[in-house]
């Protein structure tokens, strides 16, 4: 964490979080009006000392709508990614350590899996699951899982050769000991990495699907569908689109440089 | 003036004279031939057979490539179009359609009555899936008297007849259509229209020239009309401003007024009856109590829906679904938005402590959810407590049309009364989504149907409207116009409260 | 490179698509709500949804259209869309063309543009440059392409500027100045998310490789920086751009979906919005397998360029 | 007026600024380099050495901050000199030959041309001449067909032949002055000689001088004509090599010198009882490695089979510590995967009374019994877990300690390797490398086993730290009485500790002698030409007769 703050993209990315971060545990308190309340003499208002980032084609305040909007986004984009890792990692650790036909059965239908895109990926599982927020968070997570299950099964293969896991190995320890004391812990590291950059991908697809239709849905204010809704808008007051849009471009690259960050501090090759 | 003077004689007469046939909006100075209309459209024309499809834009599409034996013109009077003239008789059990001779199919086959009775009775086989069928239903058998004459006999009585020939999907297709796959008239129609197909590619153009066989002489004026598909509505209206086309087909009420403010573009509003109804199922609760839905229908501020959610461009309605446009509107009394009396009614009819209930609504058209929100938003103060649920429009049709309880219906102008009563108020309604059901009221949507007297009609139809009102089994908060763009230099373009037809063929080109 | 080897990956590609298939079918056939739903929109009865079922073939058991599909495929039939009632292999095979013609123009844009910009940062590393470059880089990568293509559409396409059209297609064979300005909007939104990432990796590559041992002896050798960079550092670098690259048309056949729906393109994303709002099954299934080739051999190539540069790679 | 030094460094300090503030990587630096001799510039890692070398070829990194002194080029000052001088300099009056040939040539470039592009860059030739040049210069570093050389691309050549070519270009503008930085621990033993021959070759028909920097005093003593000690950035003692290893006046120097192992100067522990029976016994154990997976053998690739071990056989005594030699390659660490039970293999494996025919046979006491310490003392910890939970983990597993004397068993284990009891706290990236492998051995001690096998053990450490590693292994060898298979590629050192020593090559083992039996005529020839490959330090053998050609 001490190295986080002396690498300069480290600490971008942290100022950032930490602004995403207050916005989804205090956003509510935070919020002058009610996210949903119309002011109809009010609508498509620029900023000003009562909407401090205007208003929508509703009169709702955009500010409010924002602060509300972040909890669905961001815990959209960490819920999405979580799943994902988890599955992904259950299969891959599962892959990497039982090795041979398994391994490579596994491998061949990641291989597929992989093949398809991953927002097609989603759109297809969304559409099956019927659009919606947990819908489309389900549909990101098994998106995801094929790649982080890759990831997870490559950080363990790396693991599985170096010596402490040898020398536990020769020592005649379990398999499970093996698996949940040697490789594990220095496995999650990379995972942890990848699931950090994945969160601003999860995100991102979020508020695609939330564009076509098929995530959020009205009158959420996840920023994605605050976006879509506001297209229509965005000639006669331009912030309906930008404050959302900027919203979400500060959230994904919070993440993607925190990642980043956190990838260079975990790495030694990295490391200067 | 709006008359039927003619019933009178019992009977019900077209006029032939294809010169006077009443524009929408008629344009000035002498036609000039030449040119092509560029039209932008945001949903795909995704077949141009002509008796199935049901998409916005295949409308105009098929417009210009066919023709019906009537066709509705702007006062919703059927208007002569492959037949010159029609006569009912035994109490409009028959009908009697006489065609103009010498048309042609766009291959050049001769079309005749043996075409319209192919035609339509190929709309009535249910294999053919067409959306005219359940409208025509009524009819008996079909037989061609001669070349040029065609006789329909109906079941019942039915006044609006000539009305319902019209029909977008029940225009004359060739005989020997029926003899090949029907599925080559998605991509290779064969009509007697204005204008006829070069270029069909469903993701992007349809490109129609003229057909220089017309039957109305000297039109079309326009060489080529060219549709291009724009599925983002953003995109399209850049598009339509920046110039490279000349009509938006149809306009975003938020884009209405940037757009009529640009240079060089007229956009044109048209009221129509065109209508969101709220669906309250009332053979169980809530809304089986009546009170719950005039409580309902008090708390909806249908002024600031129609200033917000349509940008002004409708009009305020109070849960009657006939417009002003219809032939025999009766004076529909204001509901004022009163959350305090919607409260009381509320509390009376057993929720003192408010109502809490889902509202559920597609996202397409996105016009749905913004309503149900807005509605959510006025409501609360009258002590609904409503979670608006949005859906994609797969999941809500397979989920929730025709099934739930408090939902968002949409739906277009009917020709006439009896097609709006019809759709969704008698009990054997197409899409009777309410169990609202009411013999009293079926009794006089049927006898309406076969009165020819034109007051009469209108005092049945009138007591059937009360008895919408008195129960209100929809709640209707406005009526939406119909709102389309083009640029200077277009002569002629309209568009119709139904959206069915167009006259593209009375289009022109007023420029160098 | 042998020729077992191309064989082998050749097999590894069908193995990949028979997984895909099997996926893609397992989906398709839960979707809910089906076609002629779809088709007969709110104007439906039920006996003709059933009629129009029977037509689709859409009441036959789950095994039988499976198979029917897939034996169609090898046979050269994809099936018949069945909302447009065309031909799949007709439908999808013009949206193959319209998009390829994109994803290849926003492919050259991004290599013209990434591969410069990423070494730049890399050879101007801690500089004003440098920190611009991560900077849009960062930004680029952090906007999903609507946003993105909103932006560009107000700002270049807007009834003021007009600088290109909002939308549309016209081939290269009607108009070649009409297709890139056609094609400039949504292939640059495209490339500026790809641009952002492959600059970022390039960048990251290539600062590795100027730091290597190679790089030092040749600077040691007293060779100009220019020569270093062009000889030396270059060809290194360039073997993870294109492995890079290739991993990216992943994303971009996933970013063709938002920005040809958005830019009005006739191509395969915008068919396959169209297909799954339609549930036109063998459209989607088409698509998803197009696409999943696409990337498969979108991998080989880049592993046959690879091995084109880099003379230490060679498949056996 | 005598002409002046090649290279002439006086009072140079270089700062490296860190934002934990500056720190001195070179204090007022001073020595010198004539024409056509060699300075050996010997120090361990983080002592300047290479710091000195960047400065020479002013190739300094951003945060570097030059405090004073000169470095002068036959007399001319380069700290004063421009950018593009300095490029001028470079590769034509000052080159250098670095450490490791594999990293130091571009992979992608043919190596013809990039020995040619530096004549292309300071002579001014055309390529085609430059290329012709390369085949000459080649030809004189003793590579049999130069033209093909020429062509090849460094993966298609042997460690040896690459750093050839770096040589080659190194001399190729006949450059007044040449920096080597450890040209040869990249390489083989055999190959290493070889190029320390060419080395002095070149060094004579040309006359260059030369600063050679490594590690390794005994090899350094072998080639250089003085000898610099540098330690922490200050050189502590200069002077002629007989002088330096005859009387060293810093104890820096004679702790160095004292830890370069010398096959006299005896370490082992007391030899086994010879009648004793086995203690380990290997028969007829091989190795393969390879085999396609299964979808590639649907799909045609043929299994790539490679031999790691063949039919060996041996024994190792109670006690006793058998050396196993060999070079990279030659399935000496395969050997140590077989006996610890992470290779699968063919033959038998005998321990005491039992016989184990797999990798899967070998059961819980088994495991206990042999233990391994690795090659890197930073990949055999666990990075997440305390030394007191590593140490722990055989004592609990082999149930070998109460729970209760946990804590005091670690300690103990702890002082056996002579680490502070405090140690058992941290986390293995708070301890030095040294300190690392000490742990790891205290870790394989633990168990208390009957044999331990040492893959390498010494091979990443410093030379000092080898020393004391080598000395406590043997000192716990001795108190334990267990067995030790110690696997190394370092004939001085396994000559003090072995009993026996057993010789690898190419998967087989072709020698097994007693140590004092090393230099009889019984032995194989190619451990004859191993003894004969490796310095020994200093002057006390005889300098053996040069070797030509590839090894066998």
């Amino acid at each position: 964490m001490r190295e986080l703050l002396r690498h300069p993209p480290g600490i971008a990315g942290a100022v950032l979080l930490a602004l995403v971060a207050v916005a989804v545990l205090l956003g509510p308190w935070l919020a002058p009006y009610d996210p949903q309340a119309f002011h109809p003499a009010a609508r498509l208002q620029g900023p000003s000392a009562a909407y401090w980032l205007g208003t929508d084609q509703f009169g709702r305040d955009l500010f409010s709508r924002l602060m509300h909007g972040a909890r669905a986004t961001i815990l959209f984009g960490l819920g999405a990614t979580l799943i994902g890792v988890a599955a992904g990692a259950l299969i891959g650790v599962t892959a990497g350590v039982t090795g041979g036909w398994v391994d490579s059965l596994i491998m061949r239908i990641l291989d597929g899996l992989l093949a398809v895109p991953d927002l097609l990926f989603a759109l297809l599982i969304v559409t099956v699951l019927g659009g919606g927020v947990q819908q489309a968070m389900l549909a990101v997570a098994v998106a995801f899982t094929p790649g982080m299950a890759r990831i997870a099964r490559a950080a363990v293969l790396s693991i599985r050769t170096r010596e402490y896991v040898l020398a536990a190995i020769a020592r005649g320890e379990s398999a499970a000991w093996i698996i949940g004391r040697e490789v594990l812990p220095n496995a999650v590291g990379p995972i942890i990495v990848e699931a950090t950059i994945r969160v601003a991908f999860a995100i991102m697809i979020g508020a695609t699907l939330g564009f076509l239709g098929l995530g959020a849905q009205p009158p959420s204010t996840e920023w994605g569908l605050m976006v879509a809704e506001a297209r229509q808008f965005m000639f006669r007051n331009p912030f309906v689109v930008a404050v959302p849009g900027v919203a979400i471009a500060i959230a994904a690259m919070g993440f993607n440089l925190f990642g980043d960050a956190l990838r260079d501090i975990l790495d030694p090759r990295r490391r200067r | 003036m709006i008359d039927f003077a003619i019933t009178r004689r019992g009977v019900v007469l077209g006029l032939a004279a294809a010169s006077t046939l009443p524009r929408v909006a008629l344009g000035q100075g002498t036609p000039r031939r030449g040119g092509t209309l560029k039209i932008s459209h945001t949903t795909r024309i995704a077949t141009l057979n002509v008796l199935q499809l049901s998409g916005p834009a295949e409308y105009p599409a098929v417009d210009m490539i066919y023709s019906g034996l009537t066709r509705m013109g702007a006062d919703l009077r059927p208007m002569p179009d492959l037949a010159e003239s029609w006569e009912g008789a035994n109490e409009a059990r028959s009908f009697t359609f006489r065609l103009r001779p010498g048309v042609t199919f766009h291959d050049g086959a001769p079309c005749e009555a043996e075409d319209v009775v192919a035609t339509f009775k190929g709309i009535l086989d249910p294999a053919t899936a067409s959306p005219a069928r359940s409208v025509l239903s009524m009819i008996a058998d079909v037989v061609a008297v001669d070349p040029l004459t065609v006789r329909f006999d109906l079941n019942i009585s039915y006044a609006d007849f000539p009305t319902s020939v019209g029909h977008a999907n029940a225009r004359i297709v060739p005989r020997a259509a029926w003899t090949r796959p029907i599925e080559e008239l998605n991509t290779q129609p064969n009509g007697t229209g204005p204008f006829r197909v070069e270029t069909y590619d469903s993701a992007r153009l349809l490109r129609l020239v003229r057909n220089e066989n017309y039957f109305i002489a000297g039109q079309p004026y326009l060489d080529a009309v060219e549709m291009y598909l724009f599925p983002d509505l953003a995109a399209e209206a850049s598009n339509f401003l920046s110039g490279a086309v000349d009509v938006m087909l149809e306009v975003q009420q938020a884009e209405f007024a940037r757009i009529a403010a640009a240079p060089g573009v007229s956009a044109l509003r048209v009221p129509s009856g065109r209508f969101i109804n709220v669906v309250m199922r009332q053979d169980q609760p809530p809304f089986d109590d009546v009170r719950v839905r005039k409580a309902l229908a008090m708390a909806v501020d249908r002024q600031l829906l129609v200033d917000i959610v349509l940008e002004g461009l409708g009009r305020p309605a109070y849960d009657n679904p006939i417009a002003p446009e219809y032939r025999y509107q009766i004076e529909t009394p204001e509901i004022p938005y009163d959350p305090a009396a919607a409260r009381a009614l509320l509390s009376e009819a057993g929720h003192p402590d408010g109502l809490k209930i889902t509202l559920v609504a597609s996202n397409r058209p996105a016009i749905r959810g913004q309503v149900a929100i807005a509605i959510k938003e006025m409501a609360r103060a009258a002590g609904f407590e409503i979670e608006v649920e949005s859906m994609p429009h797969d999941t809500y049709l397979s989920n929730v049309w025709m099934k739930g309880n408090f939902y968002m219906g949409y739906w277009g102008m009917q020709p006439t009364e009896d097609g709006a009563f019809t759709l969704l108020f008698t009990s054997d309604a197409a899409f009777q989504d309410t169990e609202w059901k009411n013999a009293e009221f079926d009794a006089l949507v049927a006898r309406g149907r076969s009165t020819l007297d034109e007051a009469e009609r209108a005092q049945l139809y009138g007591q059937a409207q009360e008895l919408i009102l008195r129960d209100t089994p929809y709640l209707i908060p406005f009526f939406q116009d119909v709102l389309t763009a083009y640029r200077e230099g277009v002569v002629g373009w309209g568009v119709h409260p139904l959206s069915r037809t167009f006259y593209v063929e009375q289009v022109w080109l007023d420029r160098a | 490179m042998t020729p077992a080897y191309l064989l082998r990956r050749l097999g590894a590609i069908v193995v990949v698509l028979v997984i895909v298939s099997l996926t893609v079918f397992g989906i398709t056939m839960v979707l809910p709500g089906n076609a002629a739903v779809m088709i007969l929109g709110e104007w439906a009865t039920p006996e003709q949804l059933a009629a129009l079922e029977e037509r689709l073939g859409l009441d036959r058991p789950v095994w039988a259209q499976y198979f029917d599909w897939v034996g169609g495929i090898l046979a050269g039939d994809w099936g018949t869309s069945l909302r447009l009632q065309l031909p799949v292999a007709q439908v999808v095979g013009d949206a193959i063309a319209n998009s390829a013609l994109l994803a290849v123009t926003a492919l050259v844009a991004v290599t013209l543009v990434a591969i410069p910009l990423g070494m730049l940062a890399a050879i101007r590393r801690g500089t004003g440059a440098d920190l611009g470059i991560g900077l849009v880089a960062y930004v680029g990568t952090a906007m999903p392409e609507f946003v993105t293509a909103t932006l560009l559409l107000v700002f270049l396409a807007g009834p003021s500027v007009a600088l290109f059209p909002a939308g549309g297609f016209v081939a290269p064979g009607e108009s070649v100045a009409g297709f890139l300005a056609h094609v400039a909007l949504p292939a640059g939104t495209l490339a500026l998310v790809m641009t952002a990432h492959i600059a970022r990796q390039v960048r990251s590559e290539m600062t590795d490789v100027l730091g290597s041992d190679y790089v030092r002896a040749a600077r040691l050798k007293g060779l100009r920086e220019w020569t270093v960079i062009r000889r030396h550092a270059l060809p290194n670098s360039l073997a993870p751009a294109v492995a890079v690259i290739s991993l990216d048309v992943g994303y971009l056949l996933g970013g063709i979906i938002v920005v040809e729906e958005i830019f009005a393109w006739p191509g395969l994303g915008r068919l396959l919005i169209y297909a799954l709002e339609n549930r036109d099954l063998p459209v989607i299934q088409a698509i998803t397998l197009v696409l999943a080739l696409v990337y498969a051999l979108s991998n080989l190539l880049s592993d046959l360029v690879i091995a084109a540069l880099d003379p230490r790679v060679r498949y056996a | 007026m005598a002409a002046p030094p090649v290279l002439e460094v006086a009072g140079y300090t270089l700062d490296y600024s860190t934002p934990a503030g500056p720190v001195t990587a070179l204090a007022d630096v001073g020595l010198a380099v004539a024409r056509g001799e060699t300075l050996g510039l010997v120090g361990e890692s983080g002592s300047g050495k290479t710091s000195l070398a960047w400065a020479v070829l002013r190739y300094l990194p951003a945060n570097a901050v030059e405090r004073g002194g000169s470095i002068r080029l036959s007399g001319e000052e380069l700290r004063t000199r421009t950018a593009a001088e300095i490029l001028e300099i470079r590769g034509r009056r000052i080159a250098m030959v670095f450490q490791d040939p594999s990293t130091s040539l571009n992979p992608t470039i043919r190596l013809g041309d990039q020995l040619a592009e530096v004549l292309v860059r300071h002579r001014g030739l055309a390529p085609a001449e430059a290329r012709g040049q390369g085949e000459a210069l080649l030809a004189r570093t003793g590579i049999a067909r130069p033209a093909e050389m020429m062509r090849r691309f460094p993966h298609e050549a042997s460690g040896g032949e690459k750093q050839r070519v770096v040589i080659a270009t190194a001399f190729a503008c006949n450059p007044e002055l040449i920096l080597f930085d450890e040209p040869t621990t990249a390489l083989d033993i055999l190959t290493a000689r070889q190029i320390l021959d060419l080395f002095a070759r070149l060094r004579e028909e040309t006359g260059v001088a030369a600063l050679y920097i490594s590690h390794d005093l005994g090899l350094v003593s072998r080639i250089a004509d003085r000898v610099a000690v540098i330690n922490g950035g200050r050189i502590v003692e200069e002077g002629p090599v007989a002088g330096i290893f005859r009387a060293p006046r810093r104890d820096y120097t004679r702790a160095l010198i004292a830890a370069v192992p010398r096959p006299d100067v005896r370490l082992a522990a007391p030899p086994p009882d010879p009648g004793a029976a086995a203690l380990l016994a290997l028969e007829g154990v091989s190795v393969r490695y390879g085999g396609a997976a299964f979808l590639s053998r649907l799909f045609g690739a043929r299994p790539a089979v490679v031999q790691g071990a063949r039919e060996v056989s041996l024994q190792v005594r109670p006690g006793e510590l058998l050396g196993v030699v060999g070079e990279s390659g030659s399935g000496k660490s395969t050997l140590a995967r077989v006996v610890a039970g992470l290779q699968e293999f063919e033959g038998r494996v005998g321990f005491r009374d039992r016989g184990y025919a797999g990798r899967r046979a070998f059961d819980r006491p088994y495991r206990r019994a042999v233990q391994i310490v690795f090659q890197h003392p930073d990949g055999s910890l666990n990075p997440r877990q305390r030394v007191r939970d590593i140490l722990s983990r055989p004592l609990k597993l082999y149930g070998l300690v109460p729970r209760a004397r946990l804590a005091g068993r670690i300690a103990e284990l702890l002082a056996a390797v002579r680490l502070p009891a405090e140690f058992a706290g941290r986390f293995p990236h708070q301890l030095s490398g040294g300190e690392k492998q000490r742990v790891a051995i205290a870790r394989a001690f633990a168990a208390e086993p009957d044999l331990v096998i040492c893959d390498e053990v010494t091979s990443s450490l410093d030379v000092s730290v080898q020393a004391q590693v080598a000395r406590l292994l043997v000192e716990l060898q001795a108190r334990t009485g267990t067995a030790c298979l110690f696997i190394t590629h370092d004939l001085n050192l396994v000559r003090q500790l072995a009993h026996r020593i057993a010789v690898m090559h190419r998967g087989e083992l072709v020698d097994l002698f007693d140590t004092a039996e090393a230099e009889t005529d019984a032995r194989h020839p190619y451990t004859r030409a191993l003894l004969a490959a490796v310095p020994v330090p200093p002057a006390a053998a005889a300098d053996p007769a040069p070797l030509t050609g590839e090894p066998p």
